[in-house]
């Protein structure tokens, strides 16, 4: 039996997510969308919080909400264009779009739902996760050890770098 | 923390090297010496690729995150092979004008791709998996868009990175109901903790992994973005893209496939890819009849070649393996071959369409008897390797023993007409068709013609001898029990 | 009442089915990279959740997620260049516009 | 003369057919045709040698037990269809053969001869081709004694080909000519259909009885045809049958089929007038002398087969029966005078046919019936006979065409006055045809009646009354040529008889015309190699010289001295008349069969689907290639947004079937 | 290397000694390349002539082993691929055959225009892949040799053809590659069930010994096998590549090809197709029979109404063609040597009328027997060796056509049953139809009235071309005169395919 705070924090977040979801993607305004983005984004975040991963909500936070989100703003500032997105969408799409949407939720809800696995599953409680452990595994050249994808992370960064400057540059 | 793990790697780390030399070169060499950087960093590499070809050390890193076993090591090498042609053929291209400036990003970008791919081949960890495909997919978006003059090029970015993350999302999106079902990213914790479930929701997830990585070797119906990147992107980069993302793409398929879901899932997956190997084929063949920018028609030649990989994957054997490596080899020689030329012709006069490529062999003999022998090794010609590739591939399918696997070759072979159809438009182009104002004379230069002249050797030489595919069994032999082949 | 995995599994569904059809729709190239963040992080929430629920002892879907944000951020900054970059072309970001290469 | 010598006989044609044909181009026309006469000339010499030692000489073993027998002289292999059955090119000499060699050679011979002035102009200059034309003929003698000695039936199968390509290639001479284009191609046609079923027959045959030579199909131990060799290649079937006949007799009539076209029996006979379109001395040697005999003489080689086989023998006797008179009613009516002959031609081969068919019934088997053969003697003999006379008859008209430029009678009329030796020469061969004794005619020809009215009063009737026929015909001919009225000069030079080259074969062969009725036939040619004790039937000659005289008489009265009776004749009876001049249409009806059923009904439509349908249909293979490529070219719309959606649908779908398929 | 020990090899090397000094030539120095040429020809008629001898020693001598000469070198040791040599009286046949007609192609695309250096390439490759299919008995080498001969066929067509030559030179190659695809399949799978106890193998010799292809799977390979190499020898209703491929290409190709390259459908049906599936080939007869029935008179009705002169060539090889694969599906060594003999007729015939056709296509520049007439007068060499041709085609005795005709009629004859006779019967129809329309040919192209005056001026067969159709035409003259010689090279190279045969399939008791 979960308590209370939990089970209410669980639908906040729950409805923050599929309404600001459903917002970000059906708004017209292009800045409120990025906005809405940023409360999906939270929400995640508390979601992980709430997760107990602390860690990974702070991350979720600083570089998603933090960097990814002010990227877009920068990005729609720099195209933005006034009365651009007045144009409503055609139905066409609209229904293309909800069929693919209800298309992939049914396939990957049944998926899902069908796994007897998953079903009535309840949060186990875990020791504290503490940074040095997350250090420790990051770091770690063993099993369940991640310093491999950390270094090769730091070459996809670099690589990507290479590229938005090879991009961005005017020549 | 047992950082001599990383012996394991020596390929990878002689990139890296070979990556750092570039850069330092790039940053700090002066302006006036840049112009020597494309040769540069193609001797450099062709030194590492000599390097690469030296026996290193075989096994597990990481906790098996990492395994360097023949067939790997093979492969990076089959790599190295290409991406040597391809930089032997960009450096004239890279000192054109309108892209000299950035040509220091073009090499450093190409190389960090090339050890995304190592990582995808080498990586028995979803993980890892995931970093060396987006390294190796993500800074093509880069490259695609680097002829700024050209707004295809632009284009052609924009519609490759957006599927692309698109892709990437779906694969990820497999990747987390596999882990949801097994509890572990590693390729062999996977295989043995799903043995015994058939569920919806990992067939869902193979589904989602075919997707992802099919993307990459632009299977239908994952692979639409292609052609127009082919066509939109710089000829350099397309090469690129067609063989060696190609290749290690395939390569990983099949690690993924065999050492994930082989053992318990094969009849699923399989009966997958018999689908997508049937609409590739024949639908990358009825795409390609009516192209006339050769680009985009190698694009679609290409969705249908990489159906033909897949037949060394579907029967999980190791003639299957052994010949899937083969058949890469070849293509990429063969493919390089084709667009060397196109890429001669199109710096020297812009021209990519077949109907320019009318009466070439008048012009220019050796670069239309070029494309020709790359057209027959596409189709399938023999004495040409493309014709012993695809009758080994065809081979290994077979071997599986099923009629229904006999249909599916039968289907691929009944393709190969169709291929063989567009493959000699474009040799009638050249050689039948005569136009008063053909393609003048291209005096090309000598790197280019170096690399054409060692793609048509290959092309020649590596059907007839047999000493190539003999090696590349031997070491599929040897990896048997690793990858559990049949 | 319980919070069962599959009650945190719907909002991660109905995220990625959001991203899913705003892709489809947004004509704006800059939404359509927002959709695209829905559906990246709807994928690390499921691994979050399957990890905490399924196998706590070890702690592979966090790390995943915490990659997967590094790559979603490198994937984001190389898309939002492109769309520049193609913004500077055309003066447009209008996805169905740049159909120049098709068939 | 050894008998091997005839080695030499078949040879010297055959050399001196390569050599005119590769070297004559090189040399002068005069030289060619001296020496295709010359080396014709030795030829037959040594035919004629072989065939006296053959029939007259002694320690040879020609004759053992008083039976003629047949000698292979040589017979190597040629081509090994199984182990047993094996084609072999030999050379058999038996009294047919034999005879046919001198036949061959004798008409061969004058006509070589014959040709030289022929062939010319008046000058004497040889006209174009002339090398080639020697050639020819050399090739054609080649093949037909290539036929007559021939071992098994397959050699004579072979060079029945041989002898219709000489054939072909001597009525198409003057290959310019529309006319003779055409008529060597039908005769080729026509004879081809002809061996056909001749090929099928052999098939037939020789898959029963398991060989194809006459060694072993109808002669027996003693050297001559013998019945129970005979009767066991039959039983060699096992009484196989087909549509209720036994496969035997399917075979027979099959062969006899193919000799029917070379012989021109109807309804085959249709090529046979239009060879005329050849030069003249050509009809002589081919189309009246030899090659149209061939069918006679295979006929004659199966005899024995035949005789088992009534049902394929009582064919042939209607068969032959009809063409005589079919033949001989439209000889009647034919105003050019090559035609009227070929057609004579037909009605006396059809004579032959007739013979040797009757020839069983009478009583021809002695083991049987206590019979005599007469019959097949008769044939063989008027075979003889007629070769010499109607080669005379041909040459007599080339000599006439030579000198009047024209092949119709009314060009003709009245020559008598002006080429006497020609007209004599013909009256003797008119004479010799229409059976008056002592001319050689009359005497093959009475054994033939004889032979006709042991099978049964009505067919002995039947064939006097067209041995009537043909003398009224030939000498309505005689008459309108040299008589009726007086010759007009229209060219430069008056007609006069012709250069020696041309009349020496005319009066030579008139001789022969005169005596050769009293050849022994009777002792030299039967059927089973001993002598056949025959005595003139008085009754039967005896109204058959009346017949024949009656015909006479009213061709005198008619056609002797220009007058309108038979003008009136004609308009009384017009219908029967035009059909008879046409031939009762059957060229009509080949060429309907020909050009509206096969040209237009099979071959157009065939060539029509191919192209079409088939053809069609592999170009629509590509077009429908095509037609998908483009319909499918919406896929790639441009779009990242629909890339995105087939993508995902993809993706999802593959799920969705692959849950279906699995888990349900 | 052993290999080269044995002379076969060289009916390989020399080609591609020829293609290597062509290679140095250049394009103007038509002499030098006219002579390496003539020198690679004759010295392949040479070692043909020599191959015929050794055979004949090596029968002579007692051998009778299957085929002789073997030798053989591992090639693809992974898939027991092996470059394996031998020859039997078929193979020996053929190769002599090839050697002629290259012989006679070379002097026949004497003057070619333009790029002779490149035209030659082409040739001797495609003679290249000729060869190399007859002398091996490798399933594998012997595909890869038959899809070499056929490649060059594209160019050599699109280049230096005439007419709508792009599109047959498509047609000829896509349908022959169509064929060939069927062939690759059946390959594999003949390989993948070519023993029983796993040793599998592509050796011919090995597999038709270790007979252990499943029936079930016979019925499946056999189709694909003879379709493959069907189409290659214009079976109805896969011939159409034939008229337009024929029509368009030039003298010496339709030569080689007609001579030479449809031969390699027939020999591959029967070495491939039938020897190593006797029970499918038994079993399916009837419905190759019946096909290639059609084809013999369908041809032959189809070309009684063509007007252009390749056309009713083509259609008649269809039908000739058509009559080597009916007479290798009678299944007895009288008709297959018949077939064999077939081959060799057709082969040296079809290439003589092409021959001939080109020489007057190239002096009329058109093709069309309507426009033409009365040549006989004008190049009487030429008239002659067409006639001669033509005489060959319709089965004159002493040339060719005459005795292979023959011996596949009573061959095919020799079957009890009734099925097989009634088509052996229309089979033999055709000898009539063929007179029908090669008289027409001859009677409108050479006899009659010159048709344009202009041709009076034309001149006669140079003596490049008399050699050409003088080779030719001797040849089939032997042939035709002593048939014996072949029959006995040729007919104990079916014993073994009779021999297996048997047990499915009642040979008529003879």
């Amino acid at each position: 039996m979960e308590s209370v705070g939990n089970i209410i924090l669980y639908f906040v977040i729950a409805i923050a997510i599929i309404v600001f979801s459903v917002l970000t993607v059906t708004t017209r305004q292009i800045l409120r969308s990025a906005t809405y983005l940023l409360f999906v984004l939270f929400a995640t975040a508390i979601l992980y919080f709430q997760m107990d991963y602390q860690f990974l909500g702070a991350v979720q936070i600083a570089v998603y909400a933090g960097g990814i989100v002010v990227l877009f703003v920068f990005a729609i500032l720099l195209t933005h264009k006034p009365g651009a997105d007045a144009e409503p969408l055609s139905t066409h799409r609209r229904w293309l779009g909800l069929s693919a949407a209800v298309l992939g939720i049914a396939v990957c809800g049944y998926a899902v739902f069908s796994h007897a696995a998953f079903c009535g599953r309840q949060l186990a409680t875990v020791a504290d996760l503490d940074m040095a452990t997350i250090g420790h595994f990051l770091l770690s050249t063993d099993k369940w050890g991640y310093l491999l994808p950390f270094e090769a992370v730091s070459i996809l960064l670099l690589a990507c770098i290479i590229g938005g400057v090879v991009i961005a540059r005017k020549r | 923390m047992d950082y001599s793990q990383f012996l394991l790697m020596p390929q990878e780390l002689g990139l890296l090297l070979v990556f750092l030399l570039v850069f330092i070169y790039d940053t700090f060499m002066p302006q006036r010496s840049q112009d020597k950087l494309p040769l540069f960093t193609t001797i450099l590499f062709a030194l590492f690729t000599i390097y690469s070809f030296v026996p290193c050390q075989m096994g597990h890193a990481f906790g098996g995150m990492f395994e360097a076993n023949p067939a790997t090591w093979v492969m990076k090498n089959i790599l190295n092979l290409g991406v040597l042609l391809v930089l032997l053929q960009s450096i004239k291209w890279s000192n054109s004008d309108h892209v000299a400036v950035r040509r220091g990003e073009f090499f450093e970008l190409l190389l960090l791709t090339l050890l995304g791919m190592y990582l995808m081949i080498s990586s028995r960890h979803f993980l890892l998996f995931v970093i060396g495909l987006e390294t190796a997919s993500l800074p093509i978006a880069a490259l695609a868009a680097f002829e700024k003059k050209y707004y295809e090029s632009r284009e052609a970015a924009a519609k490759y990175i957006f599927t692309a993350v698109f892709s990437s999302a779906i694969f990820m999106l497999g990747i987390s109901f596999v882990y949801g079902m097994s509890g572990s990213l590693y390729f062999t914790d996977i295989a043995t903790s799903i043995i015994g479930h058939k569920s919806a929701l990992l067939i869902a997830a193979v589904a989602f992994v075919i997707a992802g990585v099919g993307f990459k070797l632009s299977l239908v119906p994952f692979h639409l973005w292609t052609a127009d990147v082919y066509q939109g992107a710089p000829t350099a980069v397309t090469s690129y893209l067609s063989v060696i993302s190609k290749g290690a793409a395939a390569f990983s398929f099949l690690v993924i496939l065999v050492q994930v879901f082989g053992s318990a899932y094969a009849d699923v997956w399989e009966w997958m890819l018999y689908a997508l190997i049937v609409l590739t084929i024949t639908l990358g063949n009825l795409f390609a009849v009516r192209q006339r920018n050769l680009k985009r028609f190698l694009a679609f030649s290409s969705i249908s070649q990489a159906g033909y990989i897949m037949l060394g994957i579907i029967a999980v054997n190791t003639t299957g393996m052994a010949s899937m490596m083969y058949y890469i080899l070849v293509y990429i020689f063969s493919n390089l071959a084709a667009f060397g030329v196109i890429g001669v012709i199109e710096r020297a006069t812009g021209k990519v369409s077949m109907d320019d490529y009318n009466g070439l062999f008048r012009t220019n003999p050796w670069l239309a008897f070029t494309m020709m022998l790359a057209m027959f090794s596409l189709g399938g010609i023999p004495p040409f390797a493309g014709f012993f590739s695809k009758f080994f591939i065809f081979v290994g399918a077979c071997q599986q023993g099923s009629v229904a696997i006999y249909v599916l070759v039968l289907i691929a072979l009944v393709n190969t007409i169709i291929s063989l159809y567009y493959y000699l438009l474009v040799v009638k182009a050249m050689f039948l068709r005569q136009d008063d104002c053909a393609i003048p004379y291209i005096d090309s230069h000598w790197t280019e013609e170096l690399g054409l002249t060692v793609s048509v050797f290959g092309i020649i030489l590596l059907g007839v001898a047999s000493g190539v595919y003999a090696q590349f069994d031997a070491i599929s032999e040897s990896v048997k029990n690793i990858f559990a082949l049949i | 009442m319980n919070l069962t995995l599959l009650m945190y599994l719907i909002p991660s569904l109905f995220m990625f089915g959001c991203g899913v059809y705003g892709f489809i729709t947004r004509k704006n190239m800059i939404a359509i990279m927002i959709s695209l963040e829905l559906m990246l992080n709807s994928v690390d929430i499921n691994f979050v959740v399957f990890n905490r629920y399924l196998f706590p002892g070890q702690l592979d879907g966090m790390f995943f997620t915490l990659f997967a944000i590094a790559i979603a951020a490198a994937e984001t900054a190389l898309a939002l260049a492109i769309v520049i970059n193609i913004f500077r072309a055309t003066k447009n970001v209008d996805i169905q516009q740049i159909l120049k290469l098709k068939f | 003369m050894p008998l091997s010598y005839t080695i030499a006989v078949i040879a010297i044609p055959l050399f001196m057919f390569l050599f005119l044909g590769l070297a004559g181009v090189k040399m002068s026309r005069k030289l060619t045709g001296v020496l295709g006469v010359l080396g014709m000339a030795v030829t037959t010499v040594i035919a004629y040698g072989v065939a006296l030692t053959y029939f007259f000489g002694t320690g040879q073993g020609q004759i053992a037990d008083g039976v003629r027998q047949a000698v292979t002289v040589f017979n190597p292999d040629w081509l090994s269809f199984t182990d047993t059955l094996v084609v072999r090119m030999g050379i058999l000499l038996d009294p047919i053969a034999a005879m046919m060699l001198i036949v061959v050679c004798t008409v061969s011979f004058m006509v070589h001869l014959y040709s030289l002035g022929y062939m010319s102009d008046h000058d004497g200059n040889p006209e174009e081709g002339f090398q080639r034309y020697y050639a020819f003929l050399a090739l054609f003698t080649f093949s037909m004694l290539g036929l007559v000695v021939a071992t098994n039936l397959f050699q004579i199968f072979v060079f029945f080909e041989m002898v219709g390509v000489s054939s072909y290639l001597l009525i198409g001479f003057y290959y310019s000519s529309p006319a003779a284009n055409h008529a060597s191609k039908k005769a080729f046609i026509v004879t081809r259909l002809a061996d056909l079923f001749f090929l099928l027959g052999i098939m037939i045959l020789s898959y029963y009885t398991g060989t194809f030579d006459f060694n072993q199909l109808v002669f027996g131990s003693n050297g001559a045809n013998d019945m129970a060799v005979a009767q066991s290649a039959i039983a060699s079937a096992g009484g196989a049958t087909f549509l209720g006949c036994s496969v035997t007799a399917w075979a027979l009539t099959f062969i006899f089929i193919g000799g029917a076209g070379k012989s021109a029996m109807y309804p085959l006979h249709i090529w046979l007038p239009d060879a005329m379109e050849g030069p003249t001395p050509v009809s002589a040697l081919i189309h009246a002398a030899t090659m149209v005999v061939a069918g006679v003489f295979l006929v004659a080689r199966l005899f024995p087969l035949y005789v088992i086989e009534q049902g394929a023998m009582e064919i042939i006797c209607v068969v032959g029966a009809f063409t005589a008179f079919y033949a001989a009613a439209i000889a009647c009516v034919q105003s050019d005078i090559k035609r009227a002959l070929a057609f004579s031609t037909i009605s006396q081969i059809a004579f032959m046919m007739t013979s040797l068919a009757v020839s069983s019934a009478d009583g021809a088997l002695i083991e049987i019936h206590g019979g005599t053969g007469l019959g097949y003697m008769a044939s063989m003999f008027h075979l003889f006979t007629h070769a010499m006379f109607k080669a005379l008859l041909f040459l007599c008209a080339g000599a006439i065409i030579h000198a009047v430029h024209s092949n119709e009678n009314d060009k003709m009329h009245g020559l008598h006055k002006f080429m006497p030796i020609t007209s004599i020469a013909f009256l003797i061969g008119c004479l010799a045809i229409a059976g008056i004794p002592p001319f050689a005619g009359f005497w093959s020809k009475d054994e033939i009646l004889v032979a006709a009215y042991h099978k049964g009063f009505f067919w002995g009737l039947w064939m006097s009354m067209v041995a009537g026929m043909t003398a009224f015909y030939m000498f309505r001919i005689y008459f309108l040529i040299f008589f009726w009225k007086k010759h007009e000069v229209h060219t430069h030079h008056a007609p006069k008889d012709q250069p020696w080259t041309m009349t020496l074969p005319l009066i030579i062969l008139a001789a022969v015309s005169v005596v050769a009725g009293f050849v022994p036939a009777h002792d030299l040619v039967t059927w089973n190699g001993h002598h056949l004790h025959t005595q003139l039937d008085w009754t039967v000659a005896g109204s058959s010289v009346a017949i024949a005289l009656v015909g006479i008489l009213l061709a005198y009265k008619l056609y002797f001295k220009e007058n309108d009776l038979p003008e009136r004749m004609k308009n009384a009876a017009s219908g029967l008349w035009t059909a008879a001049y046409h031939r009762f249409y059957m060229d009509e009806l080949y060429q309907f069969i020909t050009h509206k059923v096969i040209f237009q009904g099979i071959c157009v439509p065939i060539a029509w689907f191919d192209r079409h349908i088939i053809d069609g249909f592999f170009n629509m293979l590509a077009n429908a290639t095509g037609s998908a490529s483009f319909a499918i070219r919406r896929l790639q719309s441009g779009s990242v947004q629909s890339y995105v959606y087939i993508y995902l649908v993809g993706a999802l779908a593959l799920a969705a079937v692959t849950m279906v398929c699995v888990l349900i | 290397m052993e290999i080269f020990s044995n002379p076969l090899i060289y009916f390989v090397i020399i080609p591609m000694l020829t293609l290597l000094g062509l290679a140095f030539c250049n394009n103007r120095g038509i002499r030098a390349i006219r002579t390496v040429a003539v020198v690679g020809a004759v010295a392949l008629v040479a070692l043909a002539v020599y191959l015929v001898c050794l055979f004949l020693q090596a029968r002579g001598a007692g051998d009778t082993s299957e085929m002789i000469l073997q030798s053989k070198v591992t090639w693809y040791a992974p898939f027991n691929i092996e470059l394996a040599l031998g020859v039997d009286g078929v193979s020996v046949v053929m190769i002599l055959l090839s050697a002629f007609i290259v012989f006679a192609g070379v002097f026949a695309s004497w003057k070619m225009d333009p790029l002779p250096r490149q035209f030659f390439l082409w040739f001797f490759l495609l003679s290249t892949g000729v060869f190399g299919f007859f002398i091996s008995i490798d399933l594998f080498t012997m595909f890869m040799f038959y899809e070499v001969a056929l490649i060059p066929m594209y160019l050599l067509i699109g280049v230096w053809g005439s007419g709508n030559k792009n599109y047959s030179a498509m047609k000829l190659t896509l349908m022959l590659m169509g064929g060939s695809a069927f062939l690759m399949l059946g390959l594999i799978g003949i390989y993948f069930h070519s023993s029983a106890d796993g040793n599998l193998t592509m050796n011919i010799l090995d597999i038709a010994h270790n007979d252990a292809i499943p029936h079930q799977w016979q019925m499946y390979l056999f189709p694909l096998t003879f379709v493959g190499f069907g189409v290659l020898g214009a079976m109805f209703p896969f011939h159409t590549w034939s008229p337009d491929g024929h029509a368009s290409a030039p003298t010496a190709v339709s030569m080689l090809h007609a001579g030479v390259l449809m031969k390699l459908g027939g020999y591959g049906c029967f070495r491939i197709a039938i020897y190593l599936m006797p029970y499918a080939a038994s079993e399916l007869a009837w419905i190759f029979l019946t096909l290639t029935g059609i084809s013999i008179v369908y041809g032959a009705f189809s070309a009684c109404v063509q007007t252009d002169l390749k056309y009713i060539n083509a259609y008649s090889s269809v039908s000739h063609c058509g009559m080597v694969l009916f007479a290798i599906l009678m299944f007895n060594t009288t008709a297959m040597t018949g077939a064999v003999l077939q081959m060799l007729s057709h082969g040296l015939m079809t290439a003589l009328f092409f021959a001939l056709i080109g020489m007057i296509y190239g002096r009329t520049h058109t093709r069309d027997i309507r426009d033409m007439g009365g040549m006989m007068h004008i190049m009487p060499y030429l008239g002659v060796g067409y006639v001669l041709a033509g005489l060959a085609s319709l089965g004159l005795p002493g040339l060719s056509g005459f005795a292979a005709e023959m011996t596949i009629f009573f061959g095919s004859f020799e079957n009890a049953d009734l099925f097989r006779r009634v088509l052996t019967i229309i089979g033999a129809s055709s000898i009539v139809i063929t007179a029908v329309y090669i008289l027409r040919v001859v009677a409108k192209l050479l006899f009659g009235e010159v048709q344009d005056e202009h041709h009076r001026t034309l001149t006669d067969a140079s003596w490049e071309e008399r050699l050409s159709t003088a080779t030719l035409i001797v040849s089939v003259a032997i042939i035709g005169c002593f048939p014996n010689f072949f029959v006995n090279i040729i007919s104990d190279s079916f014993l073994p395919v009779v021999n297996a045969l048997k047990d499915y399939f009642p040979v008529a008791g003879l």
